[in-house]
Formats: structure tokens, C-alpha cells, sequence
């Protein structure tokens, strides 16, 4: 659901092609016929933006079934490691009683005060001083719960205010025939489905679901992915093998990319940037602000000074707050989508650019190349010239004419980019797995990687700063870099990087053991907390590891946290710890050495008694039970009622998309999450709920013979032959309706801009009945761009720039359109010769 | 079993290639199989070769039964021989994709392959040619009256090499055909039988007819010898007319598409029958039957009507191959058994 | 004899002559040395094996041994010798001044150097130590970056430490967030 | 065996004529999910170029057709919904309703052409596979009519012909070929002809049992590798008529008609002789 297994992750897919082999079932519940529909043994087509109507309809048919209620496996799992018990604050009040939103809503604000979902007898922390524009990075306590006692609980899950009855009453309007009507899935299929997931979960079997981002590209992207995992721990499918929810992410090391963030709201090992907007004046304030009493990140501390010393080195000394000051602060929202308005209205006035493609992928692609024109100077590291580099005398409205290259006054630098076997370095796979590649050869010409140019241009800047002793020159003077460099192209040797990141004595400069090791003294540095363990302490480099096997591989690369490879794995144990069944065996309590063993490495204290109750004033791990495997989370427990951490509610709701052909059925008073991020600019406008002028849902997605905006593959002559030129997906029934034959030019628009395709008349798309109407959907890869040699009509310049407001992922999934037979007027793009 | 296993043997056709209606299963009417590549570089020689085998055939013919009337059609058919013969290699070699390595061909001898076959054959063929047009020279004195080639060549049995000339002049006539049908397109391998002897026949019509104009332009010959040679024309065209027919016939409704419908269809039923067969087939029969007829134009005029033909029937047969293997439907009708 | 023999391989039914090319033939990788490589694409990582021969990569295939792909990859994986070997990658520096309508090429170094130039000119005009509640913030918010989500771990380190830690540069994002 | 393909003589079904060490891929098309690997890994291999670049509309093949440049081919059938009109909901196991099927060369057990070739470029190498000696072959183009199943092809660049060579270079050092070692679903197999015919024959019926009527295997005698060819070294599980894949149902070895060609070739030229003899006697 919300991936194309076999299209986007074909070597992945090969899994679910042997366990089908075994006799596994394979459901894909997709707007689309896809190649992975092909390979399954149901397809179930619904409209594009209505997924949590059937996830939560899943939840509601499971609560009630007779086998889910009799069985007692489900029973045992939701008590032990769910709060399905736990007491929420009697205050609470759902949307089935305020007609689509929750208590704590402020209009004016657009946002909710998660104050009011508490947890019976727990008290917030930081909410109560929160400074109103502090949505834009949330507390590490928001997200996994502060608790100062131990919550109150109902075994017997009766009590009217427990989390499970809440959830019970919530769902209770996900219906068959809503999902009928609203998804447009036929009930008869839709119990097809229900039945088939339920009876494949229990003690002996496990169900698994796998999403990409046709599930995160939503304006309530973060929620339907909660629906999932609601679902997923009430069928007990969570921390065991062939369960979980499997996020199929789609580059080499987008999961590398957030563990160690290049994103503008987090610290390495996903600690919060400090926020200008919180309580974070010292080092002492931001660790009062975020460090949970209970559960594993009570030793957040550790991590965030070593960290600090990692980068400040000698200058971060426990005098300064281990010049935890040089550390620049957020206050707002600067993630890619505001980013592009930045740039746009002239506050943000240089840009890099290494290895994406924003005037091909960004949303509202239009804006984001006036966003680049309006730049004052940009470097883009490629290794292609594409489009961003090149939209200041190709883009289709220069083209056009619209705009000449003497009116735009970015300087440009499109600076050649190294690829893997040119350059060493590591990728962290979808499963958290770190693979290190080696260097092959040296790089062609002036290609250099990314670290060489980091590291040379850090170099140059200290030069530039020497001797500058405002706080601009201390904060680069201070910043360790000292790394040496070998081989012809003086590259930084990355194994020191990697030790950096492992962490290190500092005393001694050797590597440290594991996280464990850190302290917050001063005396350890690391740069990812979350990475340490990768190197030995014999500074072999665990991401190196070349030895598989049939089960775990724990020692093919190394995955992180400690080499775990499914997280919260106790749970694969019943709470006495012993495994559920013998073919899910996985980690269990071996009575004998008093330790927890199995296939994996265990996600929970190595020594912890399953019966182990903490004392009610116990902290960090030694506050989690002996049978709650969640240790992340402050009462160890899988939340099935999220208390707090998330901005759209405890519990996951439909909305309609932003733009949207129907109204929300379900709560007909609510269209939309009342706390999407919008924004309303001339530049960026949205089209109404079922507008007339745009009755088409549209829906974008990635094909298996190309990659993302095309660098790496519509210039590559074997890929780019392969899907040639940019098409749109549309039914026979929507064709005949505008007169469409396969092969014809269509012109795509919304209010945002126009995009032409090659028409693929194909019934692997279909017209869907919701609440009463025909709903057409099209389809349209968002490869293709005007450079390379594949072309084709940019997808990205009709969408809009639209946040979910937990995650601020865009709405690309599903929003409206219109098309035409022809071709744009004016565009000089002429077909490209056969 | 279940019926939602159950498929439509159907495939909807894009809007570039229409599926004909007919058609019960094809994918995207795309070709099954390649076709070759020939074009009129192998039309023309399959033309010249066959003037040129027919012509030896004839000429050796007339020298052993031909008696002293027929001198002039032997002086003729061997010159022919070889003046038709000496652009075929150059036309080969030309068609080949890599023209330097034409020798190759020489380097095995594969019974069963047609064009390995007729390579050699084409090449002994072309020895016994040129023996023979060199016999013919010095009978005709071009080496002077006493000189020592002139006594060599007159020395050669000149009527055994022509047999076995002969015998390699049928090769090349009718291998050209079987080199055809030895493939998988359908037009041409379901006539496996018929290509040959069509191609033979035709070689040895438009050779005689190619003799007949020859021999009407230097008026240099009797009308009986003309007569004896406009006979063999006579007979080779209803045989070509013959084969031509059974031909059609063999391919059934499918396969013969091409030679039905269409630009081809069109030169097939004109040219081909109505050119290159009925109308000399007419000329001649008036001639035969019309004694005050100007035998002379009208022969000519026959003949060379049966020559267009000959090269009409070549470029239809090549190219109708073409379309046929270019037409999945006619593959399939081909590749299926009742 | 032996005449005959070659005589009965080059004449008759199905003859088969074999050149002396085709017998010396072997794979190119043979006695090329090999590298272990993961493929830049998609997040499933799996495991590449890449064979060079004089300081160029001649082959890359997927690695049997991997417990992810053993020894497969998909179309994408399969065309990374393609991706490295595009004909239409650039390999040198290209630069287009403001207004230009052409692109100059420039050395490495100068851009290096006027890089670092315009980063300095551009913190420098818009740098704030302060907000206007007077909290420390030692930020600029005119220099932004985009990154790719097939840029090395260690690469995204050293940017966040560069960019942020060390220039105060907060609006760094990556493909990741879209 | 099923109802739905009409065998000829259904006792030839998994009848073989390969000779002894053969090897050869079976292609399982119930387990090809289209993704192309297939055919990026054979060009990367065999270093060719790009060819037939551009947009056809025909479901995702854009590449149409095998080619000197193109020794895989993928093929996209849609039969999307059923006899009414209707949308496929449940669905065979495995590939089903969106037909893929990665065609190659069959390195048939009788070639032709291997024996319509006149140089002697095209050989039966000791893995009993088909290849074409590029030092040899003059691109005289007669392989590619004489080739019932459409595979080799002149190239335009070099005017030589091209095909599958079944990866021999790496056959001869002891290699999987490209395709199968990069198909990431196992639906191209590599191996010694006879195990790859046994676990075919294992698998359609298990397909049967399974429910998928319509699985066979496409390349033995009894459909496929008919008319004199005597079978495929590379042969193919399919569900569905060998034409909706574009492939001839019972195709014939063209050279065994030559003998039988020059016969009434022979005849005719008897006929002819006695009539030139008559008409020009004297």
C-alpha cells in the first residue's frame, strides 16, 4: 500500500517474490495497475488520497472481529506492549465529539495544544512556555512521552477514557461502506482484504505491510503512516520477523541522510536543532527542554556534548556549555518548501545544490525555478548538467520567450560531481543497514566528491576568517577540520571522518565500544551517537563487513542502533519471553544465563528479568519493564494513542487532500487537516474542493527504468531508452471522453502550470464511483524534465507547495488537474526525433 | 478452474499500428520474425543471374541440337552468359555489410545452406563462362587467325564443358529460389517447392527473350532461328504462368496479402501477369498464328515485355517477401498447424 | 588426415569452423582486480562488484555474496557503468557569469576560490548573533543547501558540520524531507 | 497438460533434442515483474549501444523488438480486465493480467541460422549454444530471414549480424550470463538444459496446481522447438498463446526444405532442358 515494491525496489521485491513462492499472499491496494498489482494476488484500486478511510475501516473490522477478540495472542500483545490500558486524561475530548477535530485546537493558530491528550495524571513539560512559532521543531519529550510517574492503567481495556476504548469509538465510522463510497473500493474487496490480513496474523503468522512515499506525500502523509502501525500492533505484527511496516525508501542513503541530518531541524542521531523559539538559551535549558526522564533517551545528554566536542573540539570546554552557543539556532520553518518562497522573495540569497534537482522535483516547480533565478549566486555539484543548472536558458519558459537569459542574475557554478567507485564512502540502506563502497579509480577530469569539496571549501573559509574574532569568525575557527588528506585529488580520509562519527576518547583519540561509552563530561566526542559501534575499537570499520548468511547477516555492514536488525525485537517474545512460536522465534529470555538471545541482536537491556517492574522514581532504561519493548518510549510501550508528538492529533483521521474532487464524508464539517501548512501566495494557489475547472485527481509516481528528476538516468543512454520521452497514464474512459488515442500530445494543467505528455491510454487506470460520482484519476511520472536525453513535461510544475505538518513532506499523491488533447501553444520543444 | 484465470486473446492496438480486424492475437502488430535486408542490388542480380544462367543453357542447347541455323544463338547466349554474369559478383559483393571480407564466403561449403551453394555455384558457373565466351571468341577470330590462345581455346572440347556449364548455368538459374524458401518468411518458404522452377523458368524466358532482342537488333539472323527461340519463350512463359498460379494458390488468403492488396499487389497483377506474361504471351501467339504479322517488331516487342517481367516478377517476389515477413498474421498462419 | 578433417569441418551439412578468436575468447573481468561497491540508486543497498583494469572500471555487477541482492540488480543497478561513463557527464568546471548567456569554462581552483568569496560576502551581509528577543542565534539565513540523498554518510556529516556547526547556516535540507 | 493451448502431439511436451552438456536459460515468465534488468545487463556486458530510441506507446516495451543492439527484449501485454470490461481484482498467483516476458535468442538445438550461414561465422559452441564469430561474419544478412523466431540483425554501425551469444565469454570462464546473474526475481535461470527442463516441468505443474491453467513451457517439441528445430536451449514458462508474446506457436527449421527445393528445382530444369532441346533443334 502506498508503494510500487516491484517497479521502484525490484531487488527488494525478489523477498515477496520467494515468499510467494512459499505461499505467501500479496496485496496491492494502489490507484494504479502496477507491475507489482501484476504480481499480486488481489489488486485493489482505490482513489489517491483516501488511504487511511481503509486502513482505519482495517482497524475498525479487526476490534470487532470474533477471531481478533477471542484470540488470545492479540489480548496478551495489546495489554503487555501497547497502552490500549492506559488512562487518557478524562478532559480528552475526540473528534466524534467535536465533529472532526480534537479538544486543544486553536483556530486563529491552526494548531493544537497537545496539553489536552495527556495521559491521566502526567503533566506536559514544555507546552506550558511554549512560544506560539515553536511548531516547527518538535521537543525529543513530545515525541517519545514525558512521564514523571508511572501512568495509570485498566487491564481489563472497559474503562470508557482508556486509549483502546477511545480508539474503539474513534474508528467505529470507518465502515465498509464508507470505504465504499469514499475510497471507492467495493466492500465485497475490501473484506477480501480484511479477512485475508487478519487470519495471517497471530502467534505462528505475521503480516506486513510496505509503503514508500505514496503514503508520506500527503498532507496527512505522517497519520496515515500512524494508521498503519496502529493497525500493525494490534495485530501484534510489530517486533517480530515478517512483520513491522517495511518504509521502502528510494535513495542509496535517504535513511543515511536523516540519521546524520542534512536537515535544517535536526542534530546528528536525530537530536532537535536548538530552537531560538524554546527554552533553549544554554546547553542546560535545551537539555531541561528535551531530555525524557524515562526510556532510552534519558541519556540524551551524552550524546549532545559529545557531539558538541566532535564539532568544537577543544573550544567546546565545560566552562562555555561546551560552546554549545556556537551552535546556530532555528526559529521557523526552513525546510525545502519554504526554502524555495526564501529564495523567491530575496531573504535567502545563495544556494548549494549537490546532487538534486529542485527545478525538476521541487513542488511548484515553476516557483522553484523563479526561485533560482532570483538567487544571487548557486552551485550546483553534478554530474550531469541538469536542469537546475541549466534553467537559465532552457527551462520551458525561456523557451517560450517568457523570460531571457540577460534577466537573470544568478551566478552559476556547475562544479563536477564524483560518483561511488570514484570516491569511498558509506550508504545507509532502507533497512538502517551502513554498506561502505570502495573507490575504484580516481574520478574523470575535475569530478570530485562531495567531502573534497566540503572539506577544501572549509579549508579556504578559515583562511578567509583567520584572525576574525566576531562570533561569525569564532564559530568557523572553532569548528574541528583538521582531517588529512592522501591520494592525487588530497581527498579527507574518511576513515578518521568515520571514526569522528563512531566517537572517540578524547584523551586517548581511540574509538569507543558503543553509545554506551559516551559520556557527557567532556571526555568522549561523537558525531552520530546513533552510528557508534560502527568501528571497532580497533578501528576496523564495521560498514566494511562482508559476511552474510541466511537469517540475520549480522555481520554483513553494520545497522544501527548496536547492529540491531529489527528494532523493538522483544516484542517477538511473549512477556514471559519466550517466543511466541517456534516459526516466529526470533529474540527470547534465556532463563539459564539470564539474558536475552536469539537470531539478532536484542533491542532491549541484554540482562533485564522479563517480570522486572520499575520503581515508580526510576529513570532512563531502568523505568521500562521487564515485558515493554519499546525502550524508546517513555512507558515502553507501543502507542496506540499518541499522548503527545504529533501536531494533527493523538489518534490517525481522514482529511481530504488539499485538493480534493469530494468532500470528507467521514467528517463532513472538516475537509482538511486542520493543521496543514499552507501557503497562500499568488504564486502557489489551490484549486477548491471539486472545482469544476480541475476534475481530474492526479497522482505522481516513479517508474523502474528511471530515477527521480533524471539525473542519474535520463542521461544515461540504457536507461533513457528505456522510458524515452514523459507520458500520462489516463483510462480508456477518460481518453474516449476527450477524444484521446494512445501516443497523442495532452496538456496537463492546474493553476500552478502546465505540463505536456504523451498519452498512455491504458486500462491499468480506472474510473472510480465515489460517494455517487465517476472520479477519473491520471497518472504521470515526475522523471522527466527539458535536459538529457529522455524529455518530457515537467509533473512537478502542476503541483503545490503543501506541508504535512508533522514531517513538512508536500502533497504530491493526490491533488486535482485538467487536461486537453495537444500540445502547449508556443512551446519550441518539438517532438523528439524517433 | 477458475474463471478469472480465463483470458481474452486480444491485445488492443496502439493507434500507429491499426490491428487488422481479422486478426485474433498479435502484439502491437509488430513483426514476428526479421526480414532480410535485400534490396535492388539482389533483385537485379537475381535478374542478370538468371539471364545469364538461361543464356548458357541455350547457347549450349543450340550447339548440341541446335544444328548449323542455330550458330548465332550459341555466339550470342555465350556472350550473354558472360556479359550478365560479370556484374553479379560486383552486385553481391556491394549488398554484403562488409564488402572486404566477401572471400569468406569461400571458406566453408554448407550443403544446406542455399547461399553457400549457390556461391560456389556461382563461381564454377562463372569459370565455365568465361571458358566458353573465350572458345567463342576465337571462333569468331577476335585472337587473330593463327596465334596460340586461338589454337588452345579451338583445342578445348567446347561441347563437354558446355554440359557441365550447363549444369551448374541450372544452379544458378533456380538456386536464387530455394535461397528464398530456405528462410522463414512466410511467402517464400510456404512455395518451397515452387520458387525454384519458377526462378529456373523465368531465367530461361527472359534469357531466350534477352537472346531474341539481341539477335533482332544486330539483324544478323534468320527468322526460323528467331522462330525456334520465340518457341522456348512461348513454353517457359506458360510454365512461369503455370507455377506462378499454383504459387498463389499454395499461400492461401493470409500469407498472400501482399501480392493481394497494394502498391506490390498492383505491379504483381499488371506487371508481373499482365506485362511480363499475358500480353507477350499474346504477342507470340499472334506471331505463331498470324503468319503476315511483322514478326520481327513483335517479337522484339515480346521480348521485351517478357524482360520486365522477368525483373517486375523479382522485385515483387523479393519485396512481397518482405511485407510478408513484416506481417505477424501471415507468420503466425505460417507457424500454426491446423 | 588432418587436411581431411578441416576439409570435412568446412564442407557438408553443418560444419563448424572455429576461428581463433573464438577459442582464445574469456570474460574481460578474468584478470581485472575487483572493488566492492554499493549501487547509487535506491535504498534497497545492494552490493556491487566493480572491476577495473588500468585505472578504469571495465564491469560492475552485482555481488553473489550480498544477502540482499545475491548477485542481482535491477535495470538501474545494472546501467552504473553507464551512469559513470555517460557520454554527456561533465567533467570540468562550467561557470555562467550574472546575465551571461553562456556558459565559460573555469578552473577548479578559481571556483573554489570565488566560492568561498561569495559564501564569506553573503554570511557576512546576513549574519545575525542575535534575535530580537535578544536570544543568541550566530546564524545566516541567506545561504541554503540542497543535498541529494545519494551523497555518502560522511559527506552529509562534514556539510552538516561545515554548513551549520561551523558557518551557522540553517537552512540545509536534503532530498530526505521530499 | 492445459485446455487452453492446443498442443499438437502432447507427448513431445518436455521433449528435448539438446546434446549432452548443453546450457541454456529458462525463462519463467511467472515470476518476471518487467523491471529490464535483463536487458540493461546484457548491454552492459556486451557494451552496446542505445538503439530504437523513442516512445511507442505499446505499454512499457519501448524497446520493440531483439536487435543487433538489443539481445533482451522485454515484452508488456495489458490485459487488464476481463471478457465484461471489468477491472482484475483477484488475480492468479504470480505474474498474471499484465503479461511481461523477457524474450532472447533460443540457441536452438538445430539453428537456422547457424546452417543458412555461408561463411561459417555462426558456430554450435561446446555449451551448445549459437553464436556468431564477429571476425568471421561478412554481413551477407541471410541468418537474419533464415531465423523463424526474428532474432539476429544486421547492426548499423558495424553491417555485421548480432545476437544473444549467450554471454560465451563468460561461459568460457566459468560465468553465469549477465541476464540471468542480474534478474532480480530469479525468472531468467541459467544452467544445463536437461535440470532446467526438469524444474520447468516442476513448476508449470505446480503452476496447475496452483490454479494457473494456462502455464506451459514454450521451446520443447511439442510447441516452440517444432518443425525440425528440435527444441530450444533457451525455452520459456508462458500462460498465455505464444502469439499474444509475439513468438511463432510451431515454427520450422527452414534448411530442411532446401533438399526438397532443389528436388523440384532439379525437376525443373529437366523439364526445361528437354524443352530448350526441343525447341531448338535443328
Amino acid at each position: 500500500m502506498g508503494a510500487n515494491m516491484a517497479e521502484n525496489h525490484p531487488v527488494g521485491f525478489r523477498f515477496v517474490m520467494q515468499a510467494k513462492e512459499r505461499g505467501a499472499k500479496l496485496i496491492h491496494i494502489d490507484p494504479r495497475f502496477s507491475r507489482t498489482s501484476a504480481m499480486a494476488d488481489l489488486h485493489v484500486a482505490l482513489r489517491a488520497g483516501s488511504d487511511l478511510i481503509l486502513l482505519g475501516a482495517l482497524i475498525n473490522y479487526v476490534m470487532s472481529s470474533e477471531h481478533w477478540n477471542r484470540d488470545p495472542f492479540f489480548q496478551e500483545y495489546l495489554t503487555h506492549y501497547t497502552n490500549a490500558a492506559t488512562l487518557i486524561n478524562p478532559d480528552f475530548k475526540d473528534t466524534e465529539d467535536l465533529a472532526g477535530i480534537f479538544s486543544g485546537y486553536d483556530p486563529e493558530e491552526r494548531k493544537y495544544d497537545p496539553e489536552a491528550w495527556r495521559y491521566a495524571g502526567q503533566q506536559g513539560k514544555s507546552s506550558a512556555n511554549q512560544h506560539h512559532e515553536s511548531q516547527d521543531a518538535m521537543a525529543r519529550t513530545e515525541i517519545v512521552g514525558q512521564q514523571d510517574s508511572i501512568p495509570e492503567y485498566d487491564f481489563t481495556l472497559q474503562d470508557p477514557h482508556c486509549a483502546f476504548q477511545i480508539m474503539k469509538r474513534h474508528f467505529a465510522r470507518y465502515t465498509p461502506e464508507m470505504v465504499e463510497q469514499a475510497c471507492g473500493v467495493p466492500q465485497a474487496v475490501f473484506l477480501q482484504v480484511a479477512e485475508a490480513i487478519l487470519t495471517n496474523s497471530g502467534r505462528d503468522r505475521t503480516t506486513s505491510f510496505a509503503y514508500a512515499v505514496a503514503w508520506t506525500q500527503h498532507s496527512i502523509g505522517t497519520q496515515i503512516i500512524s494508521c498503519c502501525a496502529l493497525l500493525q500492533l494490534l495485530l501484534g505484527n510489530i517486533g517480530r520477523p515478517g512483520g513491522g511496516i517495511l518504509a521502502l525508501r528510494g535513495h542509496a542513503t535517504i535513511q543515511g541522510s536523516t540519521d546524520i541530518p542534512t536537515l535544517y531541524n535536526l542534530l546528528p542521531g536525530y537530536l532537535p536543532m536548538p530552537n531560538a523559539t524554546q527554552q533553549h538559551g544554554s546547553l542546560a535549558d535545551y537539555l531541561e527542554q528535551e531530555r525524557p526522564q524515562k526510556g532510552a533517551w534519558y541519556t540524551m545528554p551524552n550524546y549532545v556534548v559529545s557531539l558538541l566536542k566532535a564539532y568544537y573540539g577543544d573550544a567546546a570546554i565545560p566552562a562555555n556549555g561546551f560552546a554549545y552557543d556556537l551552535l546556530p539556532k532555528i526559529s521557523a520553518d526552513y525546510s525545502f518548501q519554504p526554502m524555495l518562497l526564501m529564495m523567491k522573495d530575496g531573504n535567502l540569497r545563495g544556494l548549494f545544490c549537490m546532487g538534486q534537482n529542485p527545478a525538476v522535483g521541487g513542488q511548484n516547480a515553476v516557483l522553484a525555478r523563479q526561485a533560482l533565478a532570483n538567487l544571487d549566486w548557486l552551485v550546483v555539484r553534478d554530474i550531469h548538467e541538469i536542469e537546475t543548472a541549466a534553467f537559465w536558458y532552457d527551462a520551458p519558459e525561456v523557451r517560450r520567450g517568457d523570460l531571457r537569459p540577460q534577466d537573470i542574475g544568478t551566478e552559476i557554478f556547475l562544479m563536477p560531481a564524483a560518483l561511488a567507485a570514484e570516491k569511498e564512502g558509506s550508504y545507509t540502506n532502507t533497512e538502517r543497514l551502513i554498506q561502505w563502497h570502495d573507490k575504484a579509480v580516481e574520478p574523470r577530469g575535475d569530478c570530485r566528491s562531495e567531502s573534497w569539496f566540503v572539506y577544501h571549501l572549509g579549508k579556504r573559509l578559515k583562511q578567509l576568517y583567520q584572525g576574525d574574532t566576531s562570533p561569525r569568525g569564532r564559530q568557523i575557527e572553532a569548528v574541528t577540520w583538521d582531517y588529512p588528506t592522501a591520494g592525487a585529488t588530497q581527498d579527507p580520509d574518511l576513515d578518521m571522518v568515520v571514526k569522528e562519527i563512531n566517537g572517540y576518547t578524547v584523551a586517548d583519540g581511540k574509538p569507543i565500544k558503543n553509545g554506551t561509552a559516551l559520556k557527557d563530561d567532556g571526555s568522549t566526542a561523537c558525531g552520530c551517537w546513533l552510528y557508534s559501534g560502527i568501528m571497532t575499537e580497533d578501528g576496523h570499520n564495521r560498514a566494511r563487513n562482508r559476511k552474510g548468511d541466511e537469517r540475520a547477516s549480522l555481520g554483513w555492514g553494520f545497522s544501527w542502533p548496536s547492529n540491531q536488525r529489527i528494532m523493538y525485537n522483544r516484542a517477538s517474545a511473549d512477556p514471559a519471553g519466550k517466543p511466541w512460536s517456534e516459526r516466529k522465534k526470533w529474540i527470547w529470555w534465556d532463563a539459564e544465563k539470564e539474558e536475552w538471545t536469539g537470531y539478532d541482536v536484542p533491542d532491549f537491556p541484554e540482562h533485564k528479568q522479563p517480570n522486572y517492574q520499575p520503581a515508580p522514581d526510576a529513570k532512563g532504561l531502568d523505568a521500562i519493564a521487564g515485558d515493554a519493548p519499546f525502550v524508546n518510549m517513555a512507558d515502553g510501550r507501543g502507542w496506540l494513542f499518541a499522548a503527545s508528538g504529533l501536531r494533527d492529533g493523538p489518534l490517525p483521521t481522514h482529511y481530504e487532500p488539499v485538493e480534493t474532487p469530494v468532500s470528507n464524508l467521514l467528517y463532513p464539517g472538516q475537509l482538511h487537516s486542520p493543521t496543514v501548512k499552507l501557503f497562500h501566495r499568488s504564486d502557489n494557489p489551490y484549486h477548491e474542493m471539486a472545482d469544476p475547472r480541475f476534475p481530474y485527481v492526479i497522482t505522481t509516481y516513479r517508474l523502474t527504468e528511471q530515477y527521480t528528476a533524471g539525473g542519474m538516468s535520463r542521461w544515461v543512454p540504457w536507461l533513457a531508452e528505456l522510458q524515452p520521452h514523459g507520458f500520462i497514464e489516463i483510462s480508456p474512459e477518460l481518453a474516449a471522453e476527450h477524444g484521446i488515442t494512445n501516443g497523442d500530445w495532452v496538456t496537463v494543467w492546474t493553476l500552478r502550470g502546465e505540463a505536456e505528455a504523451l498519452a498512455l491510454v491504458t486500462e491499468r487506470l480506472q474510473p472510480l464511483m465515489i460517494d455517487g460520482r465517476t472520479i477519473h484519476q491520471v497518472g504521470m511520472p515526475w522523471h522527466f524534465g527539458f535536459g538529457g536525453l529522455a524529455q518530457g513535461g515537467i509533473a512537478n510544475d502542476l503541483s503545490a507547495l503543501v506541508e504535512d505538518p508533522n514531517s513538512l513532506i508536500h502533497e504530491a499523491k493526490a491533488f486535482t488537474c485538467n487536461l486537453r488533447k495537444g500540445r502547449i501553444a508556443g512551446q519550441s520543444q518539438g517532438a523528439r526525433p524517433l | 478452474m477458475d474463471i478469472s484465470y480465463k483470458r481474452q486473446w486480444e491485445t488492443r492496438g496502439s493507434r500507429r499500428r491499426a490491428v487488422p480486424a481479422e486478426a485474433p492475437t498479435s502484439y502491437y502488430n509488430l513483426p514476428v520474425i526479421h526480414k532480410a535486408h535485400w534490396g535492388w542490388l539482389v533483385i537485379i542480380y537475381f535478374f542478370l543471374g538468371g539471364i545469364s544462367a538461361g543464356s548458357y543453357v541455350i547457347a549450349t542447347v543450340a550447339d548440341l541440337f541446335g544444328g548449323p541455323d542455330a550458330r548465332r544463338i550459341r555466339q550470342v547466349g555465350r556472350y550473354l552468359a558472360l556479359g550478365a554474369l560479370l556484374p553479379s559478383p560486383v552486385l553481391l559483393i556491394l549488398d554484403l555489410g562488409r564488402p572486404e571480407r566477401f572471400y569468406r564466403m569461400l571458406r566453408v561449403l554448407k550443403l544446406r545452406s542455399p547461399m553457400s551453394v549457390g556461391t560456389w555455384g556461382l563461381t564454377i558457373f562463372g569459370g565455365f563462362c568465361g571458358l566458353s565466351a573465350l572458345i567463342q571468341t576465337a571462333e569468331d577470330g577476335l585472337f587473330g587467325s593463327f596465334t596460340l590462345p586461338r589454337r588452345f581455346l579451338l583445342a578445348l572440347p567446347s561441347k563437354p564443358i558446355g554440359v557441365l556449364g550447363t549444369l551448374f548455368g541450372f544452379l544458378v538459374g533456380g538456386y536464387t529460389g530455394v535461397l528464398l524458401a530456405a528462410t522463414a518468411v512466410p511467402l517464400w518458404a510456404k512455395n518451397y517447392l515452387l520458387l525454384g522452377p519458377l526462378f529456373l523458368t523465368s531465367a530461361m524466358s527472359t534469357a531466350s527473350a534477352a537472346i531474341v532482342l539481341v539477335l533482332v537488333s544486330i539483324r544478323s539472323t534468320s527468322h526460323r532461328t528467331l522462330k525456334r527461340l520465340e518457341r522456348l519463350d512461348l513454353i517457359a512463359i506458360v510454365l512461369e504462368l503455370v507455377l506462378l498460379l499454383a504459387a498463389k494458390a499454395n499461400l492461401g488468403p493470409i500469407i498472400a496479402r501482399p501480392l493481394q492488396v497494394g502498391k506490390l499487389a498492383r505491379v504483381y497483377r499488371w506487371g508481373v501477369l499482365g506485362a511480363g506474361i499475358t500480353l507477350p504471351l499474346t504477342l507470340l501467339s499472334v506471331t505463331m498464328l498470324w503468319r503476315k504479322a511483322p514478326a520481327r517488331l513483335l517479337g522484339a516487342l515480346s521480348s521485351l515485355l517478357v524482360l520486365v517481367g522477368g525483373l517486375l516478377l523479382r522485385y515483387v517476389m523479393v519485396e512481397a517477401g518482405h511485407a510478408s515477413a513484416d506481417d505477424p498474421q501471415a507468420t503466425f498462419a505460417f507457424a500454426r498447424k491446423p | 588426415m588432418k587436411i581431411f578433417n578441416q576439409l570435412k569441418d568446412h564442407i557438408g551439412l553443418v560444419p563448424n569452423p572455429i576461428s581463433d578468436k573464438t577459442r582464445q575468447i574469456h570474460a574481460r573481468i578474468n584478470d581485472a582486480s575487483m572493488s566492492i561497491s554499493v549501487c547509487p540508486y535506491c535504498a534497497v543497498g545492494c552490493s556491487q562488484l566493480v572491476y577495473t583494469k588500468d585505472g578504469k572500471i571495465i564491469d560492475i555487477e552485482g555481488n553473489y555474496e550480498s544477502p540482499i541482492n545475491g548477485g542481482t540488480l535491477c535495470p538501474k543497478g545494472a546501467a552504473t557503468w553507464g551512469l559513470l561513463h555517460s557520454p554527456t557527464r561533465i567533467t570540468t568546471v562550467k561557470y555562467r557569469a550574472p546575465y551571461s548567456d553562456h556558459w565559460e569554462e573555469r578552473s577548479l581552483d578559481w571556483a573554489m576560490e570565488r566560492i568561498a568569496q561569495r559564501v564569506k560576502q553573503t554570511r557576512d551581509a546576513h549574519y545575525e548573533e542575535r534575535d530580537e528577543h535578544g536570544m543568541t542565534v550566530n546564524r545566516t539565513l541567506a545561504i541554503g543547501h540542497f543535498g541529494g540523498a545519494t551523497l555518502d554518510n560522511e559527506e552529509n556529516y562534514l556539510i552538516k558540520k561545515l554548513f551549520t556547526a561551523g558557518l551557522g547556516i540553517v537552512a540545509v535540507e536534503n532530498q530526505a524531507r521530499i | 497438460m492445459s485446455a487452453t493451448i492446443p498442443l499438437i502431439d502432447k507427448t513431445m511436451v518436455g521433449q528435448h533434442g539438446a546434446r549432452p552438456g548443453a546450457m541454456g536459460f529458462l525463462t519463467d515468465t511467472t515470476l518476471c515483474i518487467g523491471c529490464k534488468a535483463c536487458e540493461v545487463a546484457c548491454k552492459q556486458w556486451n557494451q552496446l549501444p542505445m538503439d530504437n530510441f523513442g516512445f511507442t506507446g505499446h505499454s512499457y516495451d519501448n524497446t520493440g523488438d531483439l536487435a543487433a543492439a538489443t539481445w533482451r527484449h522485454v515484452v508488456f501485454v495489458e490485459q487488464i480486465s476481463d471478457s465484461t470490461g471489468q477491472r482484475a481484482t483477484a488475480m492468479a498467483p504470480f505474474q498474471s493480467n499484465w503479461l511481461m516476458m523477457s524474450d532472447v535468442c533460443k540457441h536452438c538445438v538445430n539453428a537456422g541460422c547457424l546452417e543458412a550461414c555461408p561463411t561459417g561465422a555462426i558456430i554450435r559452441t561446446e555449451f551448445d549454444t549459437v553464436v556468431i564469430q564477429q571476425d568471421i561474419c561478412n554481413g551477407c544478412g541471410y541468418c537474419i530471414p533464415a531465423c523463424p523466431y526474428g532474432v539476429p540483425e544486421l547492426s548499423a554501425t558495424d553491417h555485421q549480424a548480432h545476437k544473444c551469444t549467450l554471454c560465451y565469454d563468460r561461459l568460457d570462464s566459468g560465468l553465469e550470463p549477465a541476464c540471468a546473474k542480474a534478474c532480480p526475481t530469479d525468472s531468467i535461470q541459467f544452467g544445463p538444459v536437461t535440470a532446467l527442463m526438469e524444474h520447468a516441468q516442476t513448476r508449470v505443474a505446480d503452476l496447475q496446481s496452483r490454479g494457473v491453467d494456462s502455464a506451459y513451457i514454450y521451446g520443447d517439441r511439442a510447441i516452440g522447438g517444432t518443425g525440425g528445430i528440435d527444441g530450444n536451449n533457451a525455452f520459456f514458462i508462458l500462460t498465455a498463446e505464444p502469439e499474444v508474446y509475439n513468438l511463432p506457436a510451431y515454427p520450422e527449421l527452414p534448411q530442411d526444405k532446401v533438399g526438397r527445393a532443389f528436388l523440384t528445382t532439379f525437376g525443373a530444369a529437366l523439364a526445361l532442358g528437354v524443352a530448350a532441346v526441343v525447341a531448338l533443334r535443328g
